[in-house]
């Protein structure tokens, strides 16, 4: 936090991920994903205050707020029949198609760097109507000119089937939006620079004449997300909730 | 078929040295008791297929040269970060990686379950998860516009691995929500379980409890293992040990301080 | 998306003329008494899948003239003899028969569930049932032998119907063991159910119950019909009534004995 | 019943399907069928005082002798993974190469009869290892030269997957095997003729020179079938538990 502001960089980057959402029917987050995860439960909470009964949310993690009853596989056949509208990526590099690396630098056969493994995401990627790209490290060594092993492409040949993809990345530093295979510079957070960016940035993108400062969240927001939404965070990321928000862990956090 | 809950070396038998063994990811009821107990046995050359992922289970029986190929979508600590015995194995090449997505080892295992050589699956075209993978192929579906699809083969482990709140003794286990264990189990030639506890009576007689039962025909044995997923969680009934996990993760860092965790938690027993 | 629990009326709307209908077989929960509201209601050219067959439910629908396209395995009233209004119905060609086979209809709404436009099916190859299928298709397996084997493409219904011991007033749904109702609404569009009460409380909450529970998330609508499968039995809560069929049986057989039937049991509301 | 027999038609037929059944593991019994699930409940008698706890039994019409915890599908599943070994079919018609017929009689598209539909025998024809055909009515009317709808073939070519398929064929007058594409006429139940059974088959058979006698049920068969299967009929078929065996019904038949 600087000392002029009042909240939290991860607040700043959940109130720009709840706009990103917008008023959709069901979203979902996957594992460690807190400030996503924060996102999501602000999105309904808007929701509710706007009396429209959504977005459902899906925290895969969670005993509450996960309504999946068919298994580990619920949630991908969910996302197959098109009922999944957003979803969050990240990856060790990404690069300036929108391509994601969750595998290895190096050569596949003989890598540098293990990274875990793609999980979902090379079907979520192309199912997913709304694919939140999200790096909170935007550095040169996270966002390439090339990703060394493509986990899941940001965009497809005209014959595959693909109702889904990338909207946005969110980083410490800025958004950029994602449209015909490449990203645009959407604003740069309160407290760095156009300059700051591309020099972090080691792929091309587009940017406009004037890239505008991202609005700090509003004082209701803040409330929204301090209240409401951060007891709710601390069943399934009680650090986090703890660190970010000061709110206590429950006895039991399974 | 069931026959009666033995030891929990005597329910791993069928658990061979070089067999494909399908074990669930690590929220779903890991059955970490016997994967100590089979990294005592000295099990080798393992197939293992982690349904679609894996955290300590997979690392364990990797640092433990337990694991010959690894078929799985990730495996990592979590919060706790990478996991270093997997990490340090791919990139030595000491294991064989078959890198997949999370939904396609759900088809493949489903595949298996219906008794057909394949499942297709959305998504993949493109990716390099695809390209390394020689055994799936790729078709243009004969339906509406020819678009091209990948095809999976089934996976047919040899034995599927898992822990459970608990069984009764005619083999039937109650699996819950976790469905997926009821995949894993139809799809495997043989299936072992370990559970908290034995529950009195026949699961199937009671309609709430059988709509979460794995029925014992598909169940080759059963031990008890209290906390048998320790240090996993096990869902609606015990949280992961945050403590311990955090404890593993500094201790695997380095081959030397792995080696010290398996004298302490794993050979001496302590914790089986 | 769930909103509240609606008149028994209310709740149907979605079935609209002309909609793909997709209902559970004679014993999983049949919708009776919302069978006799759309009969009531006088639907029009429907597309009736019956999940794998059907008995009474598609016999009334047919006779009533609501259904143009039948898409199933079997209609028959099982020891009450031939579903007499269905076999008269397809000798005279007043509807348009799509024969298939139970795990054929499995497969194809599973391959809706999954988001797949197909899926493949052992069997079939050289019976007269593939033969009538224009819309199934043979590939050579690209796997081991390139063996041919049958793809079915995907069923998405507009509407899946069924009835269920109770639901939640979040619209969570107690299926039990009948697991097939939670594919049909997973592979629907739009899922709308009656239940024998409303359960207190949220279904979701209790791990055992929730075991056997579809979720709201996937539920349209809800209405309450007690005895809402009369005369067909809902498994664990109430047999069929055999008596009646046997009645149902006699006059159906004739046009005149089913307008009768209709008139005093459906018309009537006596047992709506 | 004969007025020199011991036993009921049924018995001796459901003896003989036992005796089909052998010493497998699971034997699948299909909607209206009494006399095969008469004969498989039998064989699980017969398993258990061997002390073989084999074979499993599903009835699939039952609450209490099923064990499918996975919906309707379950069954056909389960086949697909070969762990079905025996089921049983019929047919409105059956002919000479052991395809069945449970869909009509006349074209297709124009039907004389419709029978209800060929349920799973499309798919369990092909993959169940032994597949007993019973049909009690034997007669040129339903054991045809040439079924008029392929509902199941009771062959394939060479390249189809086809584990599975039928063994023999159980009537009111006799036995037959099934082997290489052709029926053998295996012996002729008591108080019937081979001149009877080619009187009344529409398709050609092989025959061995002398065709023996339907052994009759054993008196300790008879006892077991009598006294411990028919109460447990009783659940799934309280008509024919009631005609055959005089076994009450119970309050609840659900």
């Amino acid at each position: 936090m600087n000392a002029e502001q009042t909240f939290r960089d991860e607040e700043l980057l959940a109130d720009v991920i709840a706009r990103l959402i917008g008023d959709v029917r069901h979203v979902a987050v996957g594992n460690a994903s807190p400030i996503p995860a924060t996102a999501a439960l602000l999105a309904r909470e808007h929701g509710k205050l706007q009396g429209l009964g959504r977005p459902y949310v899906s925290l895969l993690q969670s005993r509450k707020h996960n309504f999946f009853t068919d298994g580990a596989r619920e949630l991908f056949d969910c996302a197959g029949q098109g009922r999944i509208d957003v979803f969050f990526l990240s990856g060790g590099q990404i690069d300036g198609a929108g391509n994601v690396n969750l595998v290895s630098t190096g050569g596949y056969a003989h890598p540098k760097v293990r990274f875990p493994g793609s999980f979902g995401s090379a079907y979520l990627y192309y199912v997913v109507p709304k694919v939140i790209l999200f790096r909170v490290e935007h550095s040169r060594r996270t966002l390439v000119p090339k990703v060394d092993f493509i986990s899941a492409p940001g965009a497809s040949e005209k014959n595959v089937y693909r109702p889904g993809g990338p909207i946005a990345l969110v980083t410490n530093r800025c958004l950029f939006s994602f449209a015909n295979g490449r990203f645009r510079l959407t604003s740069v957070h309160p407290g760095h620079t156009v300059a700051e960016v591309i020099e972090n940035t080691g792929f091309d993108f587009d940017k406009p004449a004037t890239v505008p400062e991202t609005p700090a969240p509003s004082p209701a927001t803040l409330k929204l997300m301090r209240e409401t939404v951060a007891p709710q965070l601390a069943e399934v990321y009680p650090r986090f909730a703890a660190q970010v928000f000061g709110v206590g862990q429950p006895a039991f956090a399974g | 078929m069931f026959q009666a809950a033995k030891s929990l070396d005597d329910a791993l038998a069928a658990i061979t040295d070089g067999c494909m063994l399908v074990v669930p990811r690590e929220v779903s009821g890991v059955p970490m008791a016997a994967t100590r107990a089979l990294i005592r046995r000295g099990v080798k050359r393992l197939h293992l297929v982690a349904l679609p992922t894996s955290s300590l289970q997979a690392d364990l029986l990797i640092g433990a040269g337990c694991v010959e190929t690894l078929e799985t979508s990730a495996v990592s600590l979590g919060e706790f970060g990478p996991a270093p015995r997997f990490t340090a194995a791919v990139i030595s090449g000491a294991i064989k990686m078959m890198d997949a997505t999370c939904p396609a080892l759900h088809a493949a295992l489903q595949a298996a379950e219906k008794g057909v050589p394949f499942m297709p699956l959305r998504g993949l075209i493109g990716s390099d998860v695809l390209k390394y993978r020689d055994d799936w192929k790729v078709i243009d579906s004969p339906f509406a516009n020819s678009d091209p699809i990948v095809l999976l083969p089934a996976i047919k482990p040899d034995v599927a691995l898992l822990h459970a709140p608990m069984a009764d003794r005619f083999g039937n286990v109650w699996i819950g929500r976790q469905r997926e264990l009821a995949t894993m189990a139809h799809a495997a030639d043989k299936t072992i379980v370990t559970v908290e506890k034995i529950h009195d009576g026949n699961l199937l007689d009671d309609p709430v409890l059988a709509a979460g039962t794995l029925p014992g025909f598909y169940v080759e044995s059963i031990a008890v293992a209290e906390r048998g997923a320790w240090p996993l969680p096990l869902p609606d009934y015990y949280a992961a040990d945050a403590e311990h996990l955090a404890e593993y993760a500094r201790m695997a860092a380095t081959p030397e301080g792995f080696a010290e965790y398996l004298e302490l938690y794993v050979y001496a027993k302590r914790a089986a």
